[in-house]
């Protein structure tokens, strides 16, 4: 039997390559902190780093066993092993049965529990819960840059997302080109940015750093080049930031925002000294009904 | 006169143009071949005009294969532009780039995967529930010529026009008129609601056949799994793709008659879009995996030489997919911001799928548990797909939870995810179901030797093509991304993945080679007793190939695996007492020209041709009204000439 | 061809064009997803409130539910063997269709020459469309019809006529069934703010 | 389908008497002003699904059919696709555009911090 010799060690040996590869690959993985998901540095991307990392050992229970019940029934009971057992009409079994409708079921509902809380303490609308100071930044996605306002500084700047750690980020989020999702990976929680439309996130830094922030959902030519940077620095020099970015002579009025929101890629940052206060407003309203910019009570465009 | 179109439509630039030059080149090399070898007689009676869903299976499958080498020359494209666009532009450029993947999404779901799956159904179906035709056989034709057209219309924007640069599913408003106002997403559209028509009419027929044909004592405990999966799959495409249909029309109103359903002003609502084509696009995953699934179950119990474990909970798990795949639709967009409550009910729902699709695993494996495991090729294509698909199923759980979803949506986990169930579980089901039922189709088996060859090259090239994805995903690099910083670090991994990709076109070339010498050793390698691998199911029991009517005498049916009990109780291939005429339907041309006013009518619409669109319209009536004329649809094979097919068919065997 | 065979092909026939219509009623169920989420974008223009007339809208409704029944009268005449009956109240049935679609198609007229067209807003593109595509479906329903009768005419009631027949009902009154929540959801709830 | 002898011109009248009945109360109801809001909506919805029962039953003779009911059950399957997918897409819809307007946020926030717990 040459072939039942050639093909168990050609078997043993693939085994051992999987497994040494897939170790190797592990160590790399846990090992590289270029993976942003994986080495979180705000409040939000830990914790869903935690349930990341809870979930995958939750579901290793049903994979590994899978995998080696695979790599034992098809070397096991191949054809050339007339060792084993052969039993052609035995097909059924009530507890096997049960247990895998039941043990996956399990699991799921622990994992369902897990999900129900997690939706609701991950909720990317839920403010933190800190005692700090909030800071609000209102977020415009534009074909194709970011531009960030600071409303209770009275400035703003274009792909650079200056922040303080430790204090909470409130951010109001909308668009003035196609749906875009904006995320800091490192931050953690993404959301869609949408024409006329608000959507909120709320996240915190903890770590001082330069991280890499971008839009995920394609908003045409220039989607790909629409990375902004997050500098997450101590709150003194974040008023530092504020201060010598008052300093510069840029202001952004309706004329200049215009011109900023023509399609475009940007190679450096810009920063602007101040900002129309209604701005932000002024975006969504753009694609609104006309009444609404009139009175903002009467609420019209849209499912009720 | 002509609407939009003018000499400006033909295309500019270099890559486009040699694809265009070689796309044409070679419609012409085959017609020039036809004309030249005086095949077109032959094409036109035995193929095109054909109404027996075997020949309408095997040109589904050409058409799969063909866009199958469109598709993955379009995904090789997009890993050299994504290997060269480290801190640069590319070779393709974003423009182009996006053209690609556009078109590589919608081609590899609509017209090969679907392909693969109508071209199996329709030759197997029939044969395992102990029928000679679909229930309405005419239909069907018209369905594939539809599906056929669907393809040329895709293809066609590569030579006159352009194509969607919006993604596969094309989100407005970048797929509105203000952000696109070209005519490629209205390809996009019209080639999808052509073959979504197609496809529409299909599911309505396998779920009448299933249904209304089944051979006498076959009732619904004791059908094939295969046959099941294919109820299944075909009742989401009867009640999912109207979906389709539906939302597609209003992005097209809102294009072509300024209306605002989408759009982002005048009360228009993106989001309800997105909403509609996931309603749809989820039982659509499926649709598709359902049937792989089916065929899975088939093959495992024959290569085992044992009776499928736990057909009960099979089944069972089958409609709990089936119906649970309506209830999850908002996981593929829990970004978007619906709140805590949405997201979590849906995630979970997400999740209670997994428990259905474990069981079958579980079961698949138990039924080679104290069997004869022959590891033949579609056996091979099964154990790559137990181990890929509960990967893939492992990261789908991950990415279901709301909380981690926020951290890879979009991104390229959420592709390596995807390619792992559609090519880990619906790619290599549909193979191994092309490599089980071969010699059922063309009365020889295919090439053993070749056909592992072309296996590991795609397991490998797959691993690395696709775990790559996995880690960039993890790193931040979103989906559809033509270029990235240099300083990322990431290109290295990119070329890892285009390596895979790579390997699995050469996995590809394999198969092609192993058809042509399967196809030359055919002598060698030829079936004759119409069952090669002791199969159990009924269409072993027909010879190989299966005659034009399937069956001499309709089988009547006591048990599941009614073929394997036969064999075990040693009844097989006894001439029936007498043989009676069989009734089967007419060839008609029909279904082709249908197709070819719908593709008319597709193409007058994109350019806003409106007076051939009317005129289509028209046309499309007129041959409907043909075909009820027709009162003579059917023709008999006299009761001499069946005894003699049969008994020519018995000696070959002996 | 035999009588079972037949009576196999026609039921076969029915059930698949049942299930037919069946993926229809998720394509108009598509529509008014679309309609109930739209019907409050409205723009700062006319509401259903404001442009829809009841009265009218019960004599339409009151014209399809006698056609339909019209249609169920003339496929108890067919099974009677009466060609001249079944052809009379067939061409009851078409003649009220085609009441119907001129009564549609005038509302949607005046609605358009009133300037609040299709591209007025989210709301009026909802309203034509889900309309609209009931209205396409009555227009082939009438095609059907103006091909059914000259065949009943010409070769009587044999019984490939009486599968069309009975298939034909089977649309005209499902017609019916989807204009029941067209009435419903359209109008009575949009004359009726929320 | 096939089994429709049973039926005849009597079961046709039931059916147009009923349902034009239904029909009127509905206009009836709205016209009159009766009802307003969610109770008219739930009236105006039950008066509809009992048409479409009376329609069913007496027009395309619904159920009537022989075992096993293949018709019957693809309208089931049908009207639970339906179901799901209407009420699905306004639900989600709901919520979405509850969360988009900016005039509410201040009202989502507190929302949330209550339920949550979260005080500052």
């Amino acid at each position: 039997m040459r072939s039942r010799h050639s093909l168990s060690t050609f078997l043993k040996w693939l085994l051992v390559a999987c497994a040494v590869l897939v170790s190797a690959g592990f160590v790399w993985l846990i090992g590289n902190s270029d993976i942003a998901v994986l080495n979180p540095a705000g409040e939000v991307a830990s914790q869903q780093r935690d349930l990341l990392v809870f979930a995958f050992w939750l579901s290793m229970l049903v994979v590994i066993p899978v995998f080696a019940l695979t790599l034992f029934v098809t070397v096991r009971y191949r054809e050339g092993n007339k060792k084993a057992a052969y039993r052609p009409d035995w097909s059924h079994s009530r507890i096997l049965e049960t247990i895998w409708w039941g043990v996956p079921a399990i699991i799921i509902i622990v994992l369902g529990v897990v999900t129900w809380r997690t939706s609701h303490t991950l909720d990317p609308y839920k403010p933190l819960a800190d005692n700090s100071q909030a800071i609000e930044i209102q977020v415009i996605a534009l074909e194709w840059k970011w531009l960030f306002l600071y409303p209770e500084y009275d400035v703003a700047s274009v792909n650079l997302l200056p922040v303080p750690t430790n204090r909470p980020l409130n951010f109001s989020i909308t668009s003035d080109a196609p749906m875009n999702s904006f995320w800091i990976p490192k931050l953690g929680s993404q959301i869609y940015a949408m024409k006329g439309m608000q959507t909120k996130l709320h996240l915190r830094a903890d770590t001082p750093g330069s991280y890499r922030g971008l839009s995920t959902n394609i908003s045409g030519e220039g989607f790909a080049r629409m990375g902004f940077e997050a500098k997450a620095m101590s709150n003194d020099d974040f008023l530092d930031w504020v201060r010598t970015t008052k300093e510069t002579d840029s202001y952004l009025d309706s004329k200049s925002y215009k011109e900023l929101a023509k399609p475009s890629t940007l190679d450096k940052p810009i920063l602007f000294n101040g900002f129309k206060p209604t701005l932000f407003n002024d975006t969504i309203a753009s694609w609104m009904p006309p009444s609404h910019s009139k009175s903002t009570s009467k609420q019209e465009g849209g499912a009720h | 006169m002509l609407g939009r179109l003018s000499w400006d439509a033909l295309p500019s630039d270099l890559i486009t143009l040699g694809a265009a030059a070689g796309m044409v080149g070679g419609g012409l090399l085959i017609v020039a071949a036809l004309t030249y070898f005086k095949k077109w007689k032959w094409l036109w009676k035995n193929w095109i005009t054909s109404l027996d869903p075997k020949r309408i299976g095997v040109m589904y499958l050409l058409v799969a294969g063909i866009m199958l080498l469109r598709g993955g020359a379009d995904a090789l494209m997009m890993r050299l532009q994504q290997v060269t666009g480290a801190g640069a532009d590319g070779v393709l450029g974003a423009e182009m780039f996006q053209q690609v993947f556009s078109a590589h999404g919608t081609i590899m779901i609509f017209f090969v995967a679907m392909g693969l799956m109508f071209g199996l159904i329709n030759i197997i179906l029939p044969l395992q529930i102990g029928a000679r035709d679909v229930a309405f056989p005419f239909l069907n034709s018209v369905s594939f010529w539809l599906f056929v057209a669907g393809a040329v219309l895709i293809n066609a924007s590569l030579v006159i026009g352009e194509f969607s640069a919006a993604g596969w599913l094309a989100y407005p408003p970048l797929s509105g008129l203000e952000y696109s106002p070209g005519v490629g997403v209205d390809y996009w559209i019209w080639s999808l609601q052509i073959a979504g028509m197609g496809s529409l009419l299909s599911g309505i027929n396998f779920t009448a056949t299933i249904l209304k044909l089944r051979a006498k004592g076959m009732s619904l405990m004791k059908m094939p799994i295969f046959v099941h999966s294919v109820l299944g799959s075909m009742l989401l495409v009867a009640f999912a793709f109207p979906i389709l249909t539906a939302t597609l029309l209003l992005l097209s109103l809102d294009r072509t008659l300024g209306m605002h359903f989408f759009t982002s002003d005048f009360g228009g609502n993106p989001m309800m879009y997105v909403n509609l084509i996931w309603a749809w696009g989820h039982p659509e995953v499926y649709i598709l995996i359902l049937p792989a699934f089916g065929i899975f179950s088939e093959l495992v119990a024959t290569f085992s030489r044992k009776k499928l474990f736990g057909y009960t909970s099979m089944v069972w798990a089958l409609g709990a997919i089936s119906l649970l795949s309506f209830t999850v639709w908002l996981h593929h967009f829990f970004t978007m911001g619906a709140g805590a409550n949405v997201n979590a009910f849906f995630g979970i729902m997400t999740m209670i799928i997994a428990i259905p699709t474990g069981v079958k695993i579980f079961n698949w494996l138990f039924t080679m548990y104290r069997g004869r495991v022959r590891l033949t090729v579609p056996m091979l294509w099964f154990i790559a797909f137990v181990l890929t698909f509960t990967i893939g199923g492992m990261t789908g759980v991950l990415l279901s939870i709301p909380g981690v979803n926020f951290q890879t949506h979009n991104t390229l986990f959420v592709v390596a995810h995807f390619h792992n169930m559609i090519i880990g579980g619906v790619v290599f089901g549909y193979f191994a179901g092309l490599t089980y039922w071969f010699p059922k189709i063309f009365g020889f088996k295919l090439h053993e030797r070749l056909g592992k060859a072309a296996f590991w090259c795609w397991i490998i090239g797959y691993l690395l093509a696709f775990m790559p994805l996995y880690v960039l995903g993890l790193m931040g690099a979103a989906r559809r991304m033509d270029s990235y910083d240099a300083s990322l670090g990431w290109q290295w991994l990119f070329m890892v993945a285009a390596a895979g990709a790579a390997l699995i076109m050469v996995g590809v070339a394999f198969q092609i080679l192993q058809l042509i010498v399967s196809i030359r050793q055919r002598k060698k390698l030829r079936d004759t007793t119409g069952d090669p691998w002791d199969g159990r199911t009924l269409e072993w029991s027909v010879p190989s190939p299966a005659p034009v009517y399937n069956f001499a005498t309709l089988p009547v049916i006591s048990e599941r695996d009614p073929f394997w009990e036969a064999k075990q109780h040693g009844d097989t291939r006894q001439a029936p007492a007498y043989y009676q005429d069989i009734h089967m339907p007419k060839n008609t041309g029909l279904g082709i020209v249908i197709a070819s006013i719908a593709l008319v009518f597709g193409f007058a619409v994109i350019w806003h041709i409106w007076w051939l669109a009317i005129l289509a319209v028209i046309g499309i009536i007129a041959c409907i009204m043909v075909r009820a004329n027709d009162e003579e649809t059917e023709y008999v094979i006299p009761a001499a000439e069946v005894a003699r097919i049969e008994e020519q068919a018995r000696e070959g065997a002996a | 061809m035999s009588v079972i065979r037949q009576s196999e092909h026609t039921e076969k026939a029915t059930f698949g064009f049942w299930l037919y219509l069946m993926t229809d009623c998720v394509l108009f169920a598509s529509l008014f997803a679309v309609f109930a989420v739209m019907r409050n974008s409205v723009w700062d223009g006319p509401a259903g409130v404001d442009i829809f007339s009841l009265p009218y809208v019960w004599l339409l409704t009151m014209v399809l539910l006698l056609s339909s029944f019209t249609c169920g009268l003339a496929l108890i005449a067919a099974r009677s063997n009466n060609v001249r009956k079944t052809l009379w109240l067939l061409g009851l049935t078409g003649a009220l269709g085609l009441v119907f679609l001129g009564l549609e198609a005038y509302e949607f007229a005046k609605l358009i020459h009133e300037g609040y067209g299709w591209q007025r807003s989210g709301f009026l593109s909802a309203f034509f469309t889900l309309v609209g595509m009931h209205g396409l479906h009555i227009s082939a329903g009438l095609i059907w019809l103006t091909y059914l009768m000259p065949k009943i005419r010409r070769k009587g009631l044999i019984s490939i006529n009486r599968k069309r027949l009975l298939m034909f009902s089977m649309f005209w009154h499902f017609l019916d069934v989807i204009w029941i929540f067209i009435f419903t959801i359209v109008y009575l709830m949009g004359v009726s703010p929320l | 389908m096939s089994k429709q002898h049973t039926h005849s011109t009597s079961s046709y009248v039931v059916g147009l008497i009923l349902a034009i009945l239904l029909t009127n109360a509905a206009f009836i109801l709205v016209g009159s002003k009766m009802l307003s809001g969610w109770p008219l909506v739930f009236a105006l919805t039950g008066l509809a699904i009992c048409q479409l029962w009376v329609q069913l039953r007496y027009f395309l003779h619904l159920g009537s059919e022989s075992r096993p009911r293949w018709n019957l059950m693809a309208f089931a399957f049908a009207a639970v696709v339906i179901c799901i997918l209407v009420f699905g897409s306004l639900w989600i819809m709901k919520n979405l555009h509850y969360n988009m307007m900016p005039d509410m946020n201040k009202d989502i926030d507190r929302e949330i911090m209550e339920k949550e717990n979260i005080y500052r």
